[in-house]
């Protein structure tokens, strides 16, 4: 495994270290820290949780905004067979990928599900997610620092006989 | 149609409304009555969720004694069990229109 | 009240619309040939659904609508329905009180027998369900029977239908006139019209399996059964044939019969057998 | 009882792939129960993937994820019979660790 030594992972530390100085309130200096070892026990990102829509979640979380990418591939359902499981993936061909992230938009809390992705672990989750209406979807993904987004629409109804 | 015709007589009896205000002596009789056809629908393993809440609406409304809506609850009960007493008898030969051959 | 009404003049202005519509059948004779009538069914929904394969039948509204299939297949990778299962299988090894298992009460110890129920119990002149047989074991060995619609009963469906998947329904109908008797009122009641809805099980599963009721697209009547007990996402929880059962019942706003009554074995048996050949897929994932 | 963690994390060549799924109610503290009473937020909050003493993979969750929630990834520079451990907080401070052999 290549450990993080060598020019490029001090690039990455400096990065990694100056996002983190943003970040504040998350207050995972020690991650920046001590990359080389096992990350601490980062924080959960509590306040970003918190907020109601997307916009103050990326913020709270990122403290910066995204711009979309079609490097980010989000895989979603066009119509939900239920609001409550829906299957959803993001895969990126963007490299040094740090965190993916997925925000409901119309969800009573906007973001649903952030990952820290370690160096050596391929960008890309999938899960399931609930979401309360139709909705806009997005995926974030930060690569190198920078975020990039990907956005699509998820139709969802409620109630119905259960065919 | 030979069918239809007891089906809209039903209909008419059963949304006909008591001209004066109905005392507690009337909505004991619609009471009754309702219960007995919602008993028969029961027993024809053909009963009507929508028969049991609107008896059970009937009873509450008695209780806070208003018999106007208690009355008009029950006979409503009763249109709805004499409709489900009516779909099993005419369902007993009407499934076999549906059946695949 | 006014639209309570309301409410009832439509139930009975449908019911009047429906008679008009049910296209007169030539009336077949009245003696029962379960062959023809299995026959019959398989080729109605074979011809309806051409492109369909016939043992994806058994998947439900997912043999109905690709977007959904996909969805399907991604839950399928990891189904919500594995607690079950392992829990199923622990209840099965798990001896009673009195030292004996379910693998005592079951051929073959239980394991890959589901696609043989239910069937028709010569001795008791009735038919007899898995879940039926299930809880006379229990009560067999001194245990306390379990609820038909609740998760016990649901784990220990989805291990022993685990153990067949993939075996073809073989439901088998004795030369004997009660098991054609229970066959006919199987039928009977899959037909017939019931609640104010005024709607049978085939309004829905046999003319118009494909097309959505609000979200949830319809699921085809042949193998509906194939790929019980489900866990459900609309439930969030196992579902057994009887908790399907109850749960249709009322949506047509019909009050539900006691779990296990004849009429739901009955029409359970019906089922079953119209769709001998048919891969058992159960434990199943549905909306 | 068995863990509340299934896991299937398979091998092949440089790049493992891990599918977890967890038992967990994940509730919102959104929605009432039949009586009527709001059912209190109940849902995990971290779960943290850990190979070769290094974490691969740390999921953040929010009320969004579904009930029996799933996740799937993969990562490099693990190899046949390496052990993943996977553990989980959630908002009560309740948790779960299992390990599983990389098969």
């Amino acid at each position: 495994m290549t450990t993080t030594t060598g020019p490029l992972a001090t690039r990455r530390l400096i990065l990694q270290g100056a996002a983190s100085v943003a970040l504040l309130g998350l207050g995972n200096l020690p991650f920046a820290a001590t990359p080389a070892r096992a990350a601490a026990n980062d924080k959960y990102p509590e306040e970003a949780f918190k907020q109601k829509n997307e916009a103050d979640a990326i913020k709270a979380l990122y403290g910066k905004t995204a711009e979309p990418s079609d490097k980010v591939k989000l895989d979603a359902p066009e119509i939900a067979e239920n609001g409550g499981v829906v299957p959803v993936s993001v895969t990126t061909t963007l490299d040094k990928v740090s965190s993916i992230s997925f925000l409901v938009t119309e969800n009573p809390y906007a973001l649903a599900a952030s990952y820290k992705v370690a160096d050596g672990t391929v960008p890309g989750v999938a899960n399931r997610l609930k979401m309360a209406k139709t909705t806009k979807l997005v995926a974030i993904v930060e690569a190198d620092g920078k975020l990039y987004s990907a956005t699509k629409e998820v139709k969802v109804t409620v109630g119905g006989c259960g065919g | 149609m030979k069918r239809s015709l007891p089906l809209a007589m039903l209909l008419a009896f059963g949304l006909a409304t008591a001209a004066r205000a109905a005392n507690e002596a009337d909505y004991k009789a619609a009471y009754a009555t309702a219960e007995a056809a919602s008993k028969e629908a029961a027993g024809l393993r053909n009963q009507w969720t929508v028969t049991v809440s609107t008896l059970a609406a009937a009873k509450k409304a008695a209780d806070g004694g208003d018999f106007d809506r208690a009355t008009a609850a029950a006979r409503e009960a009763e249109a709805l069990a004499k409709a489900s007493i009516f779909q099993a008898a005419s369902e007993k030969e009407a499934w076999k229109a549906m059946e695949i051959r | 009240m006014k639209t309570r009404s309301a409410l009832l003049l439509g139930s009975l202005s449908a019911a009047l619309v429906a008679f008009a519509l049910t296209s007169p059948r030539v009336v077949a004779a009245d003696k029962v040939d379960p062959v023809a009538d299995a026959k019959a069914f398989q080729n109605f929904f074979f011809q309806k659904f051409p492109d369909v394969k016939h043992e994806d039948f058994v998947n439900g509204p997912y043999s109905m609508n690709a977007d959904m299939k996909r969805q399907w297949q991604e839950k399928e990778e990891f189904p919500p329905y594995e607690f079950a299962l392992d829990a199923g299988k622990e209840m099965f090894a798990t001896p009673f009180k009195n030292g004996k298992t379910y693998a005592d009460c079951f051929p073959n110890g239980g394991v890959g027998i589901r696609q043989n129920y239910p069937y028709f119990d010569e001795k008791e002149g009735k038919v007899v369900t898995l879940e039926l047989a299930l809880n006379r074991c229990r009560e067999a060995n001194g245990e306390a029977p379990y609820s038909y619609v609740k998760d016990e009963m649901a784990s220990l469906t989805a291990y022993m239908a685990f153990t067949s998947r993939g075996k073809p329904m073989d439901i088998k109908i004795p030369d004997d006139p009660r098991a054609l008797a229970a066959f006919e009122n199987g039928k009977r009641y899959f037909y017939t019209r019931r609640g104010q809805m005024n709607f049978s099980c085939a309004s829905c599963h046999v003319q118009s399996p494909g097309e959505r009721i609000r979200a949830e697209v319809l699921a085809p009547a042949l193998g509906i059964l194939n790929a019980m007990p489900i866990y459900r996402s609309e439930w969030s929880g196992m579902g057994t044939t009887s908790r399907r059962f109850v749960t249709c019942n009322s949506q047509t706003r019909a009050v539900p019969l006691e779990p296990q009554s004849d009429e739901y074995r009955d029409v359970e048996y019906f089922l079953s057998y119209v769709a001998n050949g048919l891969p058992i897929s159960g434990p199943g994932a549905r909306p | 009882m068995a863990s509340s963690i299934r896991v299937r994390a398979t091998s092949n060549g440089d790049i493992t792939e891990v599918q977890a799924l967890i038992q967990h109610p994940m509730d919102t503290g959104l929605v009432k129960d039949p009586k009527g009473e709001l059912i209190p937020a109940h849902y995990i909050q971290q779960l943290k993937f850990e190979c070769n003493g290094k974490d691969v993979f740390v999921a953040d969750w929010g009320t969004a994820v579904s009930k029996d929630p799933y996740v799937k990834f993969s990562f490099k520079g693990a190899k046949k019979g390496d052990d993943l451990k996977i553990s989980w907080t959630d908002n009560k401070g309740a948790s779960d660790t299992t390990t599983a052999k990389i098969a």
